[in-house]
Formats: C-alpha cells, structure tokens, sequence
C-alpha cells in the first residue's frame, strides 16, 4: 500500500539528525515537525525566526507571531528573530542543513519546478528558489503522479524551473529515491510496493 | 532634529507624488505599514511602483491600493492571496516583477548599503535568471542583482524613540529593517514612542539614522490564517 | 547538539590545520577572542591566513601570533599598532592584503550569505581596485570584491545561551558577527552561558545557527588607549 | 595670523547642521566635537556606534566602549550600537551627511591621498576609503603646508589615494577652499590671511 501523507511526513522526519536547522515547506512537509520525536532539529521560519514552536492555543495567538505559511505560531526556549535579510543570509549561505519541500514536478536531473503552471497559476516562488539554491540538502516530498495518474518524477521538467540541478532526494507515496549520475536511483519503497510499480509510475530514467 | 508627526498624513506630507518608488515592510498582513498604507491611499497617489514581498489581501494592507487602482506595478515574491492582485495582472492593468524572497529582502539591504549590485545563486537557470548578467566563482554559476533604492520606504516598528531608534516584535521585524535601509526617505508608524534613553542602545534593531518621520497610531493587526491547536492536545 | 566546551583548547580540537584560513572578530582590542587566540598559540599551528580588522598589539591579542611567527598572511584594514608586524612585513616574512574597513566587513558578510562577490565604489581610483573586475552603475563605476569564507571564525561575545544564540555588548560587537557569519566553523568564547530561554529571543544578536562550539572564560579586557575628561570639566 | 588647530576645528563645526548625522577622523577632526555647541548633531564611530559620547571620568573607562581611534568613550541617551558591516552599510549608503577627515595631500580635482606613504607607514588605511566613497559631503580639515613648508594642496596627488574625487571641501590654517570644476575657489580666508598669501602657499589651481 503506497504510503499516506504521514507517512511520508514520517519517512521524512528519519533524514533529520541531531543538531540540524531544517525549513519546512508548506503541505505535507509541515506534517514532518510531528514526526521529528526526541531529535534536537530547530526548525527555520524563512519570514525570520529560528526554533518555531507549534501552532498556539486557542485565544493565545500573536498576530506579530506567524510562520511562512502567515499561520499563528509560537516560540520555544531556544528561538531567535531576525529580519528577512539575515534570514536568507542563513539560507543561502548554506547555514540551514535542509530543506523539505513540495513539489509539481522533479526531473532526474535534479530539477525542481514548484512555483508557476503558466497562464494558470502566478502566486510567486516566495522564498523557494532561494531555499534550493542555498541549503544543505534538498529533499521533495510529494505524490509520485498527479491527479490524472501521470508521472511528477520526469525525464525533464515542463513547467517553470525553481532551481536547476537542486534536488537531493524525493520521497513519494511510492518509495525513496535519490538523484545520481544519470538518474534516479532507488533506496526504499513503500511498504507492499514493487519495484516494478514505482518503476512504472515514473518517467525518467532509474539507474541501479 | 525633530521626526515626530502626529498623523500619517502629515508624516507623508511633501513625500509623495504620482509614479513613484515605494519600498514597503511586511510579510502577509505581518508587521504591515497599516497606517501609512491607508494615508496613500487617501492622498490618492498614483502610478506608484511597489516592492513589497506581498500585497496585501483584498481589503486590508497593500491591497487597498490595488482597489484604488493607484499601483502601477509590483515588485513581490509571492502574490497568491490576492484575488484583485490577480485579476489587474492577468487583464494585464499591473505590473508584477517576481523577486525570490531572499534576493528581494538583499536588494533592498544593498540599496542603503551602497552594494550597486551583487552575485547569487538563487534563481540560475530559471526564468528570474533571464537577460541577467551570469558569472562563475569557485566553479558555480552565479546571476547579478541589483539593489534597489527606493524614493519613500514604509515600515512598521513596535517601539521608536524619538531620535528614530526602532525596535521590532517577533516576525513582524521581517522585511522591515532592510526596507528601511533602502528608502531615501524613511517613514516609520510604530505603536509607541517612548523618550530617548529607554531603549537599551545594544537592542536597537534599526538605528534612527535610517529614520526620517515617526508616527504613533493604533493597529489592527489583522491575522491572516488563525491556526491553533486544542488544549487537550497539549 | 551539545555546543558547550570546557576550554578553548578544547573546544578547537580537530578544528586546527597548518596553512588554515581564520577570521577573527575584534577591533583595536575590543571584543578579541583572547583565550581563543592564546589556545591557537598553545596548539602552535602554523603558515595561518588571518582576516582581521587589526593585528592586535605586540603582547595582547594576534599580536602573540605574530611573536610565535605562526601567521603567514593578514587581511586587515589598520596594523598600525603593532611593531612586530611592521618588521616582519618590511623584511617580507609576513603577507598583507589591505582592504578598507567595510569591504572587509562585507565581504565576511557576503562569505556568510551565500553572495560571492558585490560591487562597491570604495577603492575605486586607488590602489585597492587595481586587478580588480570594474563595473559602471548608474553612471559611477565600481570595483567587484569577492567573498571571504573561512575555515574558522573565531569570536568573542558578552553571553551566550547553550544553543548559541549571542548577545554582544557595546562597541565590542564589531566585527564578530560578520567573521561568525562567513566560518565554515565557528568557535565562540563568552563572559557567560546562560540557561537556553533566559535571552529574549528578540534581543539575540546572531542566532546560535552560526555558532557551532562556545565556551566561558575569564576575559582580560585591555585597553588600548585609556583616555580620559577630569571631573571638573563636566 | 593663520588659524591654530582649535579655530580650524571650530570652522569645521560651522559646516553641521542640526539633524546631521557625522563621522570625523582621529586627528584636528576629533576636536570638531568641541565647537558644535547647541546643534542637534550626532557622531558615528565607524567600529560601530552611533551617538559617540565624550570621553569618560577616570575611574569609569568601559573596555567594550570605545571609538575608533581605540580611545574609550561614553554613551549618550540618543546611542544605538551595531556590528561593523552594519557601520558601513550606513556609510556607504550615503546615510552619514557628512565626514571631517585629516588628509596628508588633496589634489584640485578632489583626489585625497591619507592613508599611505610608500616605504615609510604602512598603517592601512581603516575606514577611510569607505568614508570618502560613501559620505554626503567630505570636508578636509589640515594644515596648508608640511612641515618643510610645502603645498599639501596640489595639482595631482603624489601620495597612493584614498578616493578619487571625492573631497568636497578643504579647511586650512590659511582659509577655505571648495573644488569645483578647473580648481579650487576660495570661499574664506583665516583671520589676517590675504588672498596672495593663501595662493602662494597652494600649489593646486585656484579658479575665481
């Protein structure tokens, strides 16, 4: 059975290790922080903040306290604000070890497109072309294949790029695979999934 | 040295003109010049060229200026909140220039830093790349930006003195500080003024420098996307 | 994570290789990373590039460096104080690259934000912008300065909480931010370590982000040039 | 009788406004403070400080206080203190009106040379060439003469430069002078000084 979005959030949250600066995309890598148990991972909040706390309870939010999303959230003991700047002065000065994004499409080059479908959908990159450019790692986490059953993992990217050659790993509903010379290569699969059927969910190029 | 006004209309007195520059703090309805916002709008400037990370939702913040059709053209990196932003841009009535996040926040900090330009990799070989100047250093690929220097920055603080020292609040700091920076002329709405003296000088997060007018008002501080979780959760 | 060490030698254990690249906060005296300074001594590692604004003085800060003839290049804006370095500078034992205070500052900026390289008119027309990439913006011409990263920063802050998160003190924050910035590692010596959650986290000065290793010690503090008024004068 | 140090000093003071923010260098500059009685004028030190205090009682001297001649200082109810980079993003991005700076020669196009005599000082030249690039207006305050008698006011500077056109005015023991297009032009002569004694003492061009 593929794997559902916390599942995926789980499967995510294992790349973490102790002591790293993580930024969470929004969708289900904002799943990821309820998965991260015991490990000491401070999370970045690209709007400018360091150690983001979870949401706030009810009658307790700070409209001066949000996340890159514009959600309510609070403050940890270990939480430092800065502005904007310095904020991505961290992120593309590879201070952040990594970032777990969403995605529309990946190509087995490494290609990263998440931010315009042409002549449909205009809301901005935000801060992801520069997330890609500068952290650590890159990990998508995303389905394997669209609404209409196609591929989101492609030989080449047809929407708009977000970074080139920027992506590390990609976790779907269907398995893990990391970006290597000449393609992708497999390192796990869902639980009851065959290497056939993620083979034949995805267009580009699986090498061994 | 006196930058005290009482009103934002009158802190925006003589500032402003038609086709204009304006660099304006705020992320999402977070720490937003609300004051500053609604006196342009009442001042009924027009054709001015923005660069704000967002604009606004349709009746609150930058947006109120899209329903007056007084902006000509937005420098943003994400506008999705916005439905009046999208249809003006697809019935081609604005302009919008995308800037990634983090090279907007650095243009506008190299703007009043006398950095004329600087090279990053965020953006290389997508669409932000294109007619932009391509380098190498160290075997990567970098494109060159240009700051920005804007005629009139806006910006909310939390706390000012008088001689313009500013102290901001949680994630409302955002796009502030480097907004700031970049405006030849700098007006500031904050929620108190307090005399000079009380504010520790190592917690300035902005000295006055930058600082040319200083209004107190109330803020609404609207929230954009309340989320909490249940007590029982806890 | 656990960033607390004991002391300065060990907290630059497996850090120190001959022929390194160390960038050192400070300015004159102020704000040096003493202990930090006297640990390299002690560790004896040899042929280091040093970026830093001065040199210190012949007994007290890099000036030690220079005794035990452990450095082999300095970037530095001002080593005027130092008699040592003008010796072994004259008699070409030791490299120096001058560059203005605030390119320096920048450039230890840049190295840290992921900007390789920005265009400045300071030094145009003079010594420092030859060999140098020109470039004219609006009509003034500037020179390209590259970024610096360091193997090593080392810094000296007033406090620090045990994830790292700094608080300098007065003129003695200086170049210590920027050199922390643009460390691939940056080891950090301060007054205090206080409990994770006792520094309003609006008031950190650099995020523990940049700081991988800290310890508490015990800071001489000299002072460099000990002026004075008399009371009558007040 | 050409102006002494302090009158030079005082002159300088004469060019502030109220609301100016300034920098002045170690020197003849340092004494400007002195003369700028009632006007609201505030002092950066480039190390990182703005509203520069005078210097403190005995017995109260603060080592993580000081300006950036390495004296120790005071604060002042107006002060703000930031890093270096900060100190000079405010420099160059021409928020300082205004620097007061020491010269060894200036030139008649605006050439500045203060930093360098080739094979006798190599101090460096600290914050200068940032000042001098990214400042409002740069006022030079020196002696007319070197010690043996001759012009430090030349056709072309002889010395390594600070900046290239950058000084705006020049104020001697002997008067003052601005650079404008051909040369300089007088604008005031010290008290008891004629116009000839002044000329005879400038190498550089003097226009009327």
């Amino acid at each position: 059975m593929p794997w559902d979005r916390n599942q995926m959030a789980a499967r995510a949250a294992a790349e973490l290790e102790d002591g790293m600066y993580v930024n969470l995309g929004i969708g289900i890598p904002t799943l990821v922080a309820n998965y991260v148990g015991d490990k000491d991972i401070t999370l970045q909040s690209e709007n400018g903040m360091l150690g983001m706390g979870p949401f706030p309870f009810e009658g307790e939010e700070d409209p001066d306290l949000i996340n890159a999303g514009k959600q309510t959230i609070t403050e940890l003991d270990r939480t430092a604000y800065f502005d904007s700047a310095t904020s991505f002065a961290m992120i593309r000065g590879g201070k952040i070890a990594a970032a777990i994004l969403g995605a529309m499409e990946v190509a087995e080059n490494g290609d990263l497109a998440n931010w315009m479908i042409p002549g449909k959908l205009i809301k901005g990159m935000g801060g992801a072309m520069d997330l890609v450019a500068g952290v650590g790692r890159v990990i998508v986490v995303m389905d394997h294949t669209n609404k209409a059953g196609d591929s989101k993992i492609l030989r080449e990217c047809t929407l708009p790029l977000t970074g080139k050659g920027v992506v590390d790993r990609i976790i779907t509903n269907l398995g893990v695979l990391d970006v290597v010379d000449g393609g992708l290569k497999i390192v796990e699969l869902a639980d009851g999934i065959s290497e056939d059927e993620l083979r034949n969910a995805t267009q580009a190029t699986i090498v061994t | 040295m006196n930058k005290v006004y009482k009103t934002a209309a009158e802190a925006l007195e003589g500032v402003l003109h038609d086709g204009m520059f304006i660099a304006a703090g705020g992320f999402g309805l977070c720490g937003i010049p609300e004051l500053l916002i609604d006196a342009i709008r009442d001042a009924g400037t027009k054709d001015l060229t923005i660069a704000s990370n967002n604009c606004g939702i349709d009746d609150f913040g930058l947006g109120i200026l899209l329903q007056t059709r007084q902006i000509k053209k937005m420098i943003s990196s994400y506008v999705g909140e916005n439905a009046e932003f999208m249809r003006q841009y697809l019935s081609k009535e604005l302009e919008l220039e995308f800037n990634p996040q983090g090279t907007l926040a650095e243009r506008m900090r190299a703007g009043g830093s006398g950095i004329a330009g600087f090279y990053t990799r965020t953006g290389v070989g997508t669409l932000i790349a294109e007619g932009k100047e391509h380098k190498d250093f160290d075997g990567q690929t970098h494109i060159l930006e240009r700051s920005i220097v804007a005629d009139l920055a806006i910006v909310k603080a939390w706390k000012a003195d008088d001689t313009g020292n500013l102290v901001f609040r949680k994630t409302a700091r955002n796009f502030n500080p480097p907004a700031a920076m970049c405006g030849k002329i700098c007006v500031v709405e904050v929620e108190e003024i307090v005399p000079r003296g009380s504010i520790d000088p190592d917690q300035i997060h902005l000295p006055g420098i930058y600082v040319h007018r200083i209004i107190q008002g109330t803020h609404e501080k609207r929230i954009e996307q309340r989320t909490t979780r249940k007590k029982e959760s806890a």
